[in-house]
């Protein structure tokens, strides 16, 4: 089974990553480019097979390493 | 408008007694906005309510300060019309809540500091305190703290050259990040904060405002309608590449003559910048908030005047001169925008969307502030002499005193830092003192930070006093001449009689010290309410000391240079063996009487290993301090990868002998012949000198019987951290 | 010998590579802007490390867009001579100019400490000073210099001589413990390691000098 | 209209990260956890409202700045 996990930055916190690179796609002449934010993808590989299981492995992983839950937020896709 | 409950008082930390003043002040309730600024204003951290009436007692003068206590750094003149500024300041409580941000944006905080003033930063210092290394969360913070230090200041390219780490269990739950900036300008381009004149347009330079780090206890109050959203983090996240730009195009402003005043937005960010401005140029300020800078929707003139967003400034220029400041910040892809103006009514007044938020004096907010003589209860220093055992093995001891926590080698944290950028650093990590050249000049500083937690609280006396001297002693030791400190004070709570006394205790121990040795406190910073769960951390006075070094080529470092150079220990070993490590770390225990400092005597030593130092008759300086004698000898070895074998001399006990922590002590070596001139001119100035041995060899050879390798040493002395790390998380980046 | 340093926002290693020329060559350095579209007439063209636009999205990526990246194509096609140092080294490889990238430190940390390094190749304008096989030490300070390129191409690199700088300690985990290659031309050395740190005695060593002089002996 | 970039490197190139954060997982006592990848997620909002030109104008972007394509692929998603 495989997750995806997804970790972005709470609303409202400052994201000086999306903030310069809207400001560089801006500067090559993409003018319809708005706001920007940057996260992390992270692909996981796991041996269990149950998606309800697996599913919460991922959110007890999310909740110790993956996200820095003060200033990110976490989704999680199973496929 | 919003009525004011006593709930929003109390939430906003104003004491009844203190709301009276407010109503007082204004002759009226204040708006919801007015209880906002009052609350950052007379905030602790603003107003220094609780310290103000002690740290007047410090010395602050000297021929050489330019610019002491009371704005944003101090300034020191370090000669052919340079000046040297520079500042400290702590970011504790948000280090402990998200350690990677909390750091990066005590880095970028002092050194907008700095650099407001003119300055442009050329080194870095860090003063860190954390916890047990046994207690879950301390690996987190070390590793969170160190890297987010890195990230901002190796991205702004300034070297960070030095710092120190305790750990303690009274860290456990409040962690100690304290962040030193030394910067260059030139004498006649200071710039400072005084906000001078009327109709002078008030800029604001920078990021654009967010709603960053506003007060977590107004979170739920009226004013915020949004209550669908998550709950905001009160964490900053930093920026340096943003503060990268501010500093350069800042510096490029300065070559201009087009500013009055300029002051960064620190804590409290546009409420403290105009009140401070205006209070010191006797001036008023109207601040028009539509014209902010905005990074998120619908912001109220609360939020804007509390957000603690990054990476700003506000400036007052002359007036026309606006286009060309815009110009400067627009190359530098900055915000840039005039959002008020000032007046000659010596008040803040605040409009948005048409409305006037906030009209009230300046003074309320600064001479007005409340200021206490809270009660402290004296406690009598801690005396006596431990009992230990006599007979264990002097070097089995060294070996675990140099492997251990609070001695084993930083390597593993300079490391991460950038240390040599800017091509000026003379004296890396690892030394007494790290000495960073003036660039261009043969002219250098060295910078250090100091205390020695353990000694202040059984005397906070003592404690303060020996944290300035251990400064002073370390700038000595690469041959400078110690010039000014800034302070930065961390302590419990100051409503505790106790911890109250422990604060003015150590002022008074740091002013006796400072004036005794002529060492002016140019700047300082107070962090107060270090408690969990009612536990106080140990007293912490961490001084930040700078000193001059004339001819950078004579800097002495604390590596044996040469084989069968005497080894000559100046000043009196007695043997003080309460509060040392060896007690902590071998007998395992915390007792005793932390050891006195004769500041005559630190002086007249100091003088003396300086003298020899500028002569050019002596390149090899240690100071002794945490460990005493043997562990200094075992590091000047370590450096070098010379040994030497060195015997005992004066006192009966070997442990106190050769572990004492006794103060005002260097070790220095010169090749024979000079060694005995040295030895005789200093019992001629009735110094106490001995000669304990000579360099060379590859081991560390004491009384002619026991020795060790010193490859053994050197791989104890290295192991400790990064054994201690390797459990680590990931490591963050930006 | 005539010489530019490129200054993108947040570069600060582009008054350590100026004092550097100025303090070999004796002769002032151009400071050329990132939005420029022209550079000086010079014969060395140096990309200074730092953190270029704060090394967001990825290290080099957003200053390769710069205006001037136009010129500095253009000067090494014509033949001239381009050091990009760190910072400057990760820009060349966003641009082509040479081949493969660096990425995250195999550590992933930053490490900053003098490393040794073996000249592997005299035969070129940046090395011709060094003796072939010495070593010598330059400091690193960078987070992303592992260099990674496919097999083919470090094989490639490795048979045309290329390859100019070894670590003998990999601090990152670099390919072949690669420190510094140059393009098929010859005329653009990318490298992680600082020279410019090491021309002054006071500041850990001179060991960066002979690159200087071996540029200034080429082009002067 | 928002887009969302996942730029992900090329299978068979190394990512230093990816391992680290399995490693670090393994150490927590997640044992289940096999391979992992690190990425980067880049959220646009673009005033384009047309799809087909949109996902063609982040493509380019992709191509331009977002990704590297010596070791990065990317994936475009909008929504
Ligand atoms: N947090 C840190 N960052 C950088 N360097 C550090 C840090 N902590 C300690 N060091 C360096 O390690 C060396 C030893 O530190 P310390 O034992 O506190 O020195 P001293 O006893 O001379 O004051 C010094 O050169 C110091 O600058
Ligand atoms: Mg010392």
């Amino acid at each position: 089974m495989k997750a995806r996990v997804f970790v972005t930055l709470k609303n409202g916190v400052l994201d000086p990553q999306g903030k310069a690179i809207g400001h560089a796609l801006n500067g090559l002449g993409f003018a319809s480019v708005g706001d920007v934010r940057q996260g992390k993808v992270i692909d996981l590989e796991l041996s269990e097979t149950d998606a309800a299981k697996a599913k919460e492995t991922v959110k007890a992983m999310c909740e110790k390493l993956l996200a820095n839950t003060v200033i990110e937020k976490y989704e999680i896709e199973l496929k | 408008m919003t009525k004011i409950t006593p709930e929003m008082v109390r939430e906003h930390g104003i004491s009844d007694s203190e709301y009276a003043i407010v109503l007082k002040l204004l002759g009226r309730e204040p708006s919801f906005v007015e209880l906002g600024i009052f609350s950052v204003m007379w905030s602790e951290h603003c107003s220094y309510k609780s310290t103000r009436v002690h740290l007047k007692k410090l010395p602050t003068k000297a021929p050489w300060v330019i610019q002491g206590p009371g704005e944003n750094a101090g300034v020191i003149d370090i000669g052919d019309g340079d000046a040297c500024i520079f500042k400290m300041e702590s970011h504790n409580h948000p280090s402990f809540i998200e350690p990677y941000q909390g750091a990066a944006t005590g880095v970028g905080g002092i050194m907008r500091d700095v650099f407001t003033m003119g300055a442009r930063p050329i080194a870095m210092m860090n003063a860190l305190r954390f916890g047990e290394p046994s207690h879950p969360k301390t690996r987190h913070l070390v590793s969170g703290v160190v890297s987010g230090i890195g990230g901002y200041g190796n991205c702004m390219g300034v070297p960070t050259v030095g710092g120190e780490i305790n750990f303690h269990k009274s860290y456990n739950g409040n962690i100690l990040v304290n962040a030193m900036c030394v910067g260059l300008a030139r004498q006649d381009k200071i710039f400072l904060s005084a906000a001078k004149g009327a109709g002078n347009p008030v800029v604001y330079v920078g990021s654009k405002t967010g709603r960053d780090g506003i007060h977590g206890a107004t979170m739920a109050s009226a004013e915020f309608d949004d209550a669908s959203e998550e709950k905001r983090p009160t964490v900053q996240v930093g920026d340096p590449f943003t503060e990268k730009l501010l500093l350069e195009a800042c510096l490029e402003l300065m070559a201009t003559d087009a500013i009055i005043a300029i002051q960064d937005m620190g804590a409290a960010g546009l409420t403290s910048s105009s009140a401070e401005m205006g209070d010191k140029g006797g001036s008023g300020i109207e601040l028009d908030l539509d014209k902010v800078p905005q990074r998120e929707a619908n912001m109220t003139a609360y939020e804007m005047m509390l957000s603690e967003s990054q990476e700003r400034m506000l400036a007052v220029l002359k007036p026309g001169r606006e286009e060309q400041a815009r110009k400067i910040f627009e190359k530098w892809e900055l915000d840039f925008a005039v959002i008020g103006v000032t007046t000659d009514t010596n008040r803040l007044v605040i409009k948005h969307k048409g409305k006037v938020e906030a009209d009230m004096p300046i003074t309320a907010l600064s001479d007005a502030a409340p200021i206490y003589e809270r009660p402290f209860t004296k406690r009598a220093p801690v005396t006596g002499v431990p009992a230990f055992d006599t007979k264990k093995p002097v070097l089995a001891s060294l070996e675990k005193i140099i492997a251990a926590p609070d001695m084993a080698s930083r390597r593993w944290v300079w490391e991460q830092y950038d240390n040599s950028v800017m091509n000026d650093t003379t004296q890396h990590p690892g030394g007494d003192a790290a000495v960073v050249r003036v660039h261009g000049t043969k002219k250098a500083l060295a910078i250090t930070t100091d205390v020695t937690p353990r000694y202040c609280r059984p005397d906070p006396f003592e404690g303060g006093k020996q944290a300035v001297a251990e400064a002073w002693r370390n700038l000595t030791a690469v041959g400078a001449t110690p010039l000014a400190v800034t302070d930065n004070l961390n302590y419990g709570n100051p409503q505790k009689p106790e911890i109250m006394w422990e604060i003015v205790a150590g002022i008074d121990g740091i002013g006796a010290a400072c004036r005794a040795l002529d060492f002016p406190v140019i700047g300082g910073n107070c962090s107060l309410y270090n408690e969990t769960n009612g536990e106080g951390i140990l007293p912490t006075p961490a001084i930040g000391g700078v000193g001059l070094l004339k001819d950078v080529t004579k800097m002495a470092t604390v590596a044996f240079k040469r084989q069968n150079d005497v080894v000559i220990l100046i000043g009196e070993t007695k043997g003080h063996l309460g509060q040392s490590i060896y007690l902590r770390e071998i007998e395992g225990k915390e007792e005793g009487a932390s050891p006195p400092v004769d500041l005559a005597m630190e002086k007249k030593n100091g003088d003396f290993v300086r003298g020899l130092i500028e002569a050019g008759r002596v390149d090899t300086v240690h100071d002794l301090s945490d460990g005493g004698l043997l562990v200094a000898i075992a590091e000047m070895a370590m450096a070098s990868g010379i040994g030497a074998s060195v015997g005992q001399a004066e006192i009966a006990g070997a442990v106190p002998f050769w572990f004492g922590e006794d103060q005002a002590r260097y070790l220095i070596t010169a090749p024979f012949a000079e060694a005995e001139k040295i030895v005789a001119e200093a019992r001629a100035a009735a110094i106490i000198v001995a000669e304990l041995g000579k360099t060379g060899g590859e081991t560390l050879m004491i009384d002619d019987k026991a020795s060790i390798k010193i490859a053994k040493l050197r791989s104890l002395h290295e192991a400790w951290f990064p054994r201690f790390m390797a459990g680590e998380e990931i490591p963050v980046t930006n | 010998m005539k010489s530019a340093v490129i200054v993108f926002p947040a570069s600060n290693c582009d008054r350590d590579a100026a004092t550097a020329l100025e303090q070999m060559t004796g002769q002032k350095t151009h400071m050329v802007w990132h939005q420029d579209s022209e550079l000086p007439d010079v014969d060395l063209v140096v990309l200074p490390g730092g953190f270029s636009y704060g090394d967001y999205l990825r290290c080099g990526a957003m200053a390769n867009q710069s205006k001037i990246m136009g010129a500095i194509k253009k000067h090494a096609d014509k033949g001239g001579a381009v050091l990009g140092i760190c910072n400057g080294f990760q820009v060349l490889a966003e641009a082509g100019l040479v081949p493969g990238v660096l990425m995250r430190n195999a550590g992933l940390k930053f490490v900053c400490k003098p490393v040794a390094l073996t000249v592997e190749e005299t035969q070129s304008t940046f090395t011709r000073k060094y003796s072939a096989g010495q070593t010598v030490t330059f400091p690193v300070a960078h987070g992303e210099g592992n260099y990674y390129a496919d097999k083919d191409t470090l094989d490639r690199l490795e048979g045309e001589g290329r390859v100019m700088f070894r670590y003998q300690n990999n601090p990152n985990g670099s390919a072949r413990n690669i420190a510094g290659i140059l393009n098929e031309k010859r005329n653009v050395l990318g490298l992680m390691p600082h020279p410019e740190r090491v021309v002054d005695p006071l500041n850990g060593g001179t060991d960066g000098r002979a690159l200087f002089q071996s540029l200034i002996e080429t082009l002067s």
